[in-house]
């Protein structure tokens, strides 16, 4: 059996591999944020996050069809503006989900705004899976297909067997600069701004930053706002990237995207993204090498050592929270 | 703001403060309501009222869809209603102060052998009943209602045991069907050639008992010291780690499950009737058993590390030993359940361990009240019993909607529950 | 310019404050003294925002002050530096101060900062280090010069002495009368009643959640009553 | 304690009991169920199977119905979960049906054939593969689809004798429909000579198949096998030919419908799914489809046709042995030879078709065409 094992480690196309782990990471990275933002601000973990994310990809594909329904087939407009419309509406249902499930909670015992945050996510995700159907829902190929090229190639392929070269695709270029480029904003964001500050200032004492003159509601709405709108790029760009749109997406990457944030130091920024890339590759190693079958146990396993471990995370400042 | 500092407050002698005369009218406290279903129409209008259309092409357009918009405001229009309408009575129900009158009602506690009195005597006449078609009588229940009567009592096991470790301890658990699948496959694999062929169900119990609580013991050693949520997400990640394993082992017969063999010797009973009277004598056993410890000082740790940890440490509670033994408790009755479930339909799929499950069972201790037995029992009758109802009335896609609204609603509203006390109600508010 | 009008405040069932009666002039200081639970920060954060009032009104300015949120009082001018200093531990003595002007024009924080650093020069040594680092005068400073910089017409300080050695009490003191004496109005609640009184224009005594004595500083320093019962001095 | 308990148990077993009883049936007409998920992802391909079920019963209650009885369609959701399987059987049996058309998924099935077998309740499944059903030896069910081995035997026929290949990977989605004919594939395709070099099972949830490409890519597979429903077949497709692996993509009846085409677009080209054959081009079966889309408004799955074909043997059957016990039914289907809409139908021993009529199908143009008869 370790000899099988062994012999299976040698076939394994690490760059490959290596590749589609980390745009697979930046995307659930993006995810984790806003998992790690809400928690950071409010110590709860708002399991609706994955469903946000969901309802980015749906509404991205109702804003491209809305848009060329009505002036016609502009691929780079529509899909820009496409993206906008997701991360509205998905910033829409990030503060309304605040707004209606969490604030009054706010200073109740843990359980409840957790409980209230399941109840959320079956919700959003039932809503969404009774008005848009079961089937299966493609993302339009007229949109996707232009970023199938592959920008470079990094080993030829083998034609006897029909397997092709292996290199980057736009796309995957596209997933990996949009996702850097958000997460250098975000860290620009909470550590340069007024907001940030106020962000952070909320974190560490709500009363306080309330008796400086921060709106506290405000702060933390926007934190809802800004965590709902990255996770609803993830939501465009993992819909472009699998070509297919489910209702239930927000669950299964928004679970792996938590044990990335909980991985990374829960609570902390730049922590989320490493447990993000780290998961997205360990995933696909793990597929590759024990089989797709694996993962989750894999996953899981790797969650409870680190919560044995290192229970603050791997960037974690502190401890987490042991009570 | 603009007004000089120096001009003092002019005092109105009576009536009332100005500002606040004009400010008020009686709508007022509706602004907010309104502006929330404007804003809930408004951000739910792309998904119900439109489509859109792939083309051949590749391309998609959006279409107007009415009837679709309309279907679902059929479905959702009286779940909203009845949605509202409990929001309203569980505010009612706080405002007015009605609370104080039902703590009255429902708090004395009695010496447990009078309280076991009533429970027997419903368990006489409710099998009676069950039997009844035996003797002919001509109002028998259905096998459609024996069969309900008989999930009822399993969802009763499972409801009883998740409240251990959330009503009384306090912790989050989310993954209780992982632990209800260990059970299920437990004593589905003892069934095997290989094993106990023979294996009756009670003979199963204290195995699939012992089984089940260390496995949550072993589960909550690491996390259990760290906050509720962690231990949530943990369970919920043990759950998924469950199926998949019982996906993939051979032991388990991976996708296709376990059939057991001769359903009718190993199974509970021969006829429907028996079933009943047997669940519902363990349900009488567990309720029975966990009301002792409930009320015995293991029950008062509980509760005092659910009311305050940190005192409850410093009284000399031993805290992690506490939970992990509510923690292993809880699984362990889980255990029965699936042990229940397994033996009754015959069959154990990874199904079992499915997150709609965990959901189910929680949705009924939060509904029946978190940390009151009798509250529980309601609960878990209620929403077994209810979509069984409303089959055919309501689709089945708008349940689990339903269901997740409740939690919301509870939590907000009314956070004890059904009929749990205020004493939990002060404790979910005000911590 | 702030005016209570017999307020009352209550947590939970437990009735905190029984109707006070407290005003405050332009350009003063004034005192608030009382014993341990008597209320003295009670009136304080009712006064920002963040306890109800169960009865009584508040009036600013002659209009009846609006209390949604302390953030609200704030921006009408009130500013709370509360009891327990409460610097924000991990951000930097730069962006605690920043903190506190959040919502007013960007153009005028580093007057602003220049002002509180002639104050408390050893904020500008100090200014990337966390806040929860500095000693516990120099969080003092550093929440008084937080609360500066919303510009508040009226300060509110509790217990900016508590637990401090002698030396920076008397810096800290000297520092509220100069801010006094630059147009800032000050409410102070002080335990140590003899210094409170030493910078004070008047005072009030509040035993539990009622003014009892009210008089200008000096006088209430004479007063046997205040003497026996706040000062720690036999006759 | 005691009051509570007593209020609330009075209260349950009230609410059983409306639950139990809500719904009584006309004791004069003659009851069959129809089974299948119609909630879920599996929801159209069982729901069109459902109603393809119930145009049959209107027809022979159009022509005065059966043995001078009215027919009674009681049409349940099983929700695609064996434990609602359970309860929706025995309500099945609680309201009296004689037969029943389904379940749809082979994990429905499977529990609860027992529960119709105990109740002398004639089953006909239109939509189970699985291969073990019909190994349990319950003479009163039948099915009217091959079993997943015969399908597999023609995938595989097809890649290894026609396309000449031997390395295979295998995927299937880890449901009992899914391992079970991925496993099938396999082990014909290691008894003819082939090597197997990966197999594996994903979940249903799953969407990105990046690794897993990447991984078969480098085992130097030549051909690829999904047991896989159409929402995953269709983007694995997509995204193979885009992350440049060319090779032939095989799949079962369940990756058999117009959305994979949707999803792989462009991209469609190499695929070979097994399914029965072309049901539309038949005379007999046209009639059906027409009456479909008339009723209905809408294209019928893949299924319909099935559900339409199981009712007719049942009620043929029925109306030959002249009455409707399970036992005497059951005799005459396994003598008899039936003609329906999808062609002659005649059962072996176990219930399972003499004779099945899996055929290979490609896409071209964007749409399913047939392969090889």
């Amino acid at each position: 059996m370790l000899e099988s094992f062994i012999k299976s480690l040698a076939g394994v196309p690490w760059l490959e591999l290596l590749i589609t782990g980390t745009v697979k990471g930046s995307m659930y990275a993006l995810i984790a944020l806003g998992y790690t933002m809400v928690y950071g601000i409010l110590q709860m973990i708002n399991f609706a996050n994955g469903e946000i994310f969901m309802i980015g990809m749906f509404a991205t594909v109702f804003g491209i069809a809305l848009l060329s329904s009505l002036w016609g087939s502009f691929a780079a407009i529509n899909l820009i503006l496409g993206v906008v419309f997701a991360v509205i509406l998905a910033s829409a249902y990030g503060y309304g989900s605040e707004r209606i499930a969490y604030r009054r909670l706010r200073n109740a015992h843990i359980l409840a705004p957790l409980t209230s945050a399941i109840g959320l996510s079956i919700v959003l995700q039932q809503f969404i899976s009774n008005v848009v159907g079961n089937q299966p829902f493609t993302f339009p190929n007229y949109y996707s297909d232009p970023f199938a090229w592959r920008v470079v190639t990094l080993v030829q392929g083998n034609p006897a067997t029909g397997a092709g070269d292996v290199g980057i695709s736009m796309l995957q270029v596209c997933i990996l600069t949009t996702a850097c480029l958000l997460m250098t904003a975000l860290f620009y964001m909470i550590h340069c701004t007024r907001v940030g500050i106020a962000m952070r200032a909320v974190s560490q004492d709500r009363l306080m930053a309330s008796l400086v003159g921060i709106p506290v509601n405000h702060v933390i709405a926007f934190t809802f706002i800004v965590g709902s709108s990255l996770a609803a790029v993830a939501g465009t760009l993992f819909s472009m990237y699998t070509t297919t749109l489910t209702w239930s997406a927000g669950t299964a990457s928004g679970l792996k995207a938590f044990t990335a944030a909980i991985i990374g130091g829960i609570g902390n920024i730049p922590g989320a993204v490493l447990g993000g890339l780290l998961i997205g590759i360990i995933e696909d190693f793990t597929i590759a090498i024990l089989g797709a079958q694996w993962r989750n146990v894999i996953l899981f396993a790797i969650l409870m050592l680190t919560l044995i471990l290192r229970p603050r995370g791997l960037l974690g400042e502190r401890v987490a929270d042991k009570v | 703001m603009s007004t000089p500092e120096a001009t003092p407050a002019p005092a109105p002698a009576s009536g009332p403060a100005p500002g606040r005369a004009t400010a008020a009218p009686w709508w007022n406290a509706f602004v907010p309501f309104l502006v929330g279903l404007v804003a809930v129409l408004v951000i739910t209008f792309p998904f119900i009222w439109l489509r859109f259309e792939l083309q051949p092409s590749g391309e998609v357009y959006a279409r107007w869809d009415v009837k679709g918009g309309v279907d679902f405001w059929q479905n959702m229009g009286p779940v909203c209603l009845i949605g509202l309408g409990i929001g309203l009575l569980a505010h009612a129900y706080n405002a007015w102060g009605l609370q104080r009158y039902t703590d009255q009602v429902w708090l004395p506690v009695k010496p447990w052998t009078q309280s076991l009195y009533a429970p027997l005597v419903a368990y006489a006449v409710i099998v009676a009943y069950g039997f009844s078609g035996h003797m002919g009588f001509a109002l028998a229940p259905s096998p459609t209602t024996l069969n309900l009567g008989i999930q009822v009592g399993i969802y009763m096991i499972l409801a009883m045991g998740l409240n251990i470790v959330i009503g009384y301890t306090g912790l989050l658990v989310l993954g209780y069907a992982g632990f209800i699948a260990i059970g299920a496959y437990t004593f589905a694999i003892l069934q095997k050639p290989d094993f106990i062929p023979g294996l009756p169900w009670w003979a199963g119990i204290p195995i699939v008992f012992i089984v089940g609580g260390a496995v949550g013991w072993l589960i909550g050693l690491p996390c259990i010291r760290l906050r509720g949520d962690y231990l949530a997400i943990v369970t919920l990640g043990f759950a998924e780690g469950v199926r998949e394993l019982a996906i993939n082992l051979e032991v388990t017969g991976q996708t296709s499950g376990i059939l057991l063999r001769n359903a009718s010797k190993i199974g509970l009973a021969p006829d429907k009737p028996t079933i009943l009277a047997w669940v519902l004598l363990l349900v009488i056993i567990c309720a029975a058993a966990i009301y002792r410890i409930y009320h015995s000082p293991l029950g008062r740790a509980w509760i005092a590390i659910r009311e305050d940890e940190v005192a409850a440490g410093a009284m000399g509670i031993p805290v992690v030993r506490m939970k992990l033994l509510s923690f292993a408790l809880s699984s362990a009755f889980a255990g029965v359940g699936g042990l229940l479930i397994a033996a009754y339909t015959g069959f154990v799929s990874p199904d079992v361990a499915n997150f709609n499950n965990s959901v189910t069972v929680l949705a009924m201790v939060i509904l029946g009240g978190l940390g009151s037995l009798p509250g529980v029992l309601l609960g878990a009758g209620i929403l077994y019993l209810l979509p069984e109802l409303l089959r055919g009335y309501v689709d089945f896609e708008y349940r689990l909607m339903i269901f997740g609204a409740l939690m919301i609603i509870m939590m907000i509203y009314r956070p004890q529950g059904l009929l749990g006390t205020s004493r939990h109600a002060i404790e979910l508010k005000g911590g | 310019m702030l005016k209570l009008e017999n307020v009352h405040a209550a947590y939970g069932p437990v009735e905190v404050l029984k109707g006070i009666n407290l005003e405050i002039n332009p350009g003063e200081i004034v005192a608030l003294l009382g014993a341990n639970g008597a209320g003295k920060s009670t009136t304080l954060l009712t006064s920002a925002g963040v306890v109800a009032t169960t009865g009584g009104q508040i009036w600013w300015e002659g209009k009846p002050l609006l209390r949604p949120s302390p953030d609200v009082v704030l921006r009408q001018g009130i500013c709370l530096c509360p009891e327990g200093r409460h610097i924000f531990p991990r951000l930097t003595v730069k962006e605690n101060l920043l903190s506190g002007s959040y919502l007013l024009p960007k153009s005028r924080d580093a007057a602003k900062l220049d002002r509180i650093f002639d104050f408390f020069p050893v904020l500008k040594e100090r200014l990337q280090q966390l806040g929860g680092t500095l000693s516990g005068g120099e969080q003092q400073m550093l929440a008084i010069g937080r609360s500066l910089m919303s510009e508040p017409r009226l300060l509110m300080l509790d217990e900016p002495s508590l637990g401090l050695a002698p030396q920076i009490v008397q810096r800290i003191f000297s520092i509220i009368q100069t801010i006094n004496k630059e147009g800032t109005p000050i409410l102070l609640v002080e335990q140590n009643a003899r210094e409170a009184l030493r910078i004070a224009h008047r005072g009030y005594v509040i035993v539990t959640g009622e003014i009892v004595l009210t008089d200008t500083a000096s006088s209430l320093l004479n007063s046997d009553e205040v003497r026996r019962a706040y000062l720690g001095e036999d006759e | 304690m005691p009051k509570q308990l007593f209020l609330i148990l009075t209260l349950l077993v009230g609410l059983t009991f409306a639950a139990g009883c809500s719904k009584s049936s006309d004791p004069s007409t003659i009851k069959i169920g129809l089974a299948g998920v119609q909630t879920g992802n599996d929801a159209m391909l069982g729901k069109s199977m459902v109603e393809g079920s119930a145009i049959a019963l209107d027809e022979w209650n159009a022509k005065g119905g059966i043995l001078g009885k009215k027919l009674e369609a009681i049409s349940v959701d099983d929700e695609g979960n064996s434990e609602k399987a359970v309860n929706v059987a025995n309500d099945l049996v609680a309201k009296g049906v004689v037969a029943v058309l389904g379940h749809f998924n082979s994990s429905c099935t499977i529990p609860t054939m027992r529960i119709y077998n105990e109740s002398k309740i004639l089953q006909i499944t239109p939509g189970s593969t699985n291969t073990k059903i019909t190994q349990e030896g319950i003479p009163t069910l039948f099915r009217v689809v091959g079993r997943d081995a015969q399908q597999a035997e023609v995938n595989v026929n097809y890649l290894f004798d026609t396309l000449g290949l031997r390395k295979l990977a295998v995927i299937h989605n880890s449901t009992s429909w899914g391992e079970g004919i991925a496993k099938e594939v396999a082990d014909l395709w290691k008894k003819k000579g082939g090597e197997v070099v990966e197999f594996s099972g994903i979940n249903e949830a799953d969407r990105d198949f990046s690794a897993n490409i990447a991984t078969i890519k480098s085992k130097g597979a030549q051909a690829l096998f999904g047991g896989l429903m159409y929402a995953q077949s269709g983007p694995l497709i997509n995204k193979m030919r885009k992350d440049g692996l060319e090779i032939p993509f095989a799949g079962g009846d369940g990756s058999f419908d117009p959305a994979l085409i949707t999803a792989a677009g462009d991209y469609a080209t190499n695929v070979f799914l097994t399914f029965g054959p072309d049901m539309e081009s038949k005379p007999e079966a046209r009639p059906f489809y027409e009456k479909y889309r008339a009723r209905y408004g809408r294209e019928p799955g893949p299924y319909a046709i099935y559900g339409y074909a199981a009712a007719q043997v049942l009620l043929t059957a029925m109306e030959k042995a002249a009455s409707t016990d399970a036992a005497k039914v059951a005799e005459v289907m396994h003598k008899d030879t039936f003609q329906t809409a999808m062609g002659e139908i005649a059962f072996d021993e176990k219930g399972d078709l003499r004779k099945t009529y899996f055929v290979i199908w490609t896409v071209k143009d964007k749409k399913f065409v047939v392969l090889q008869q």
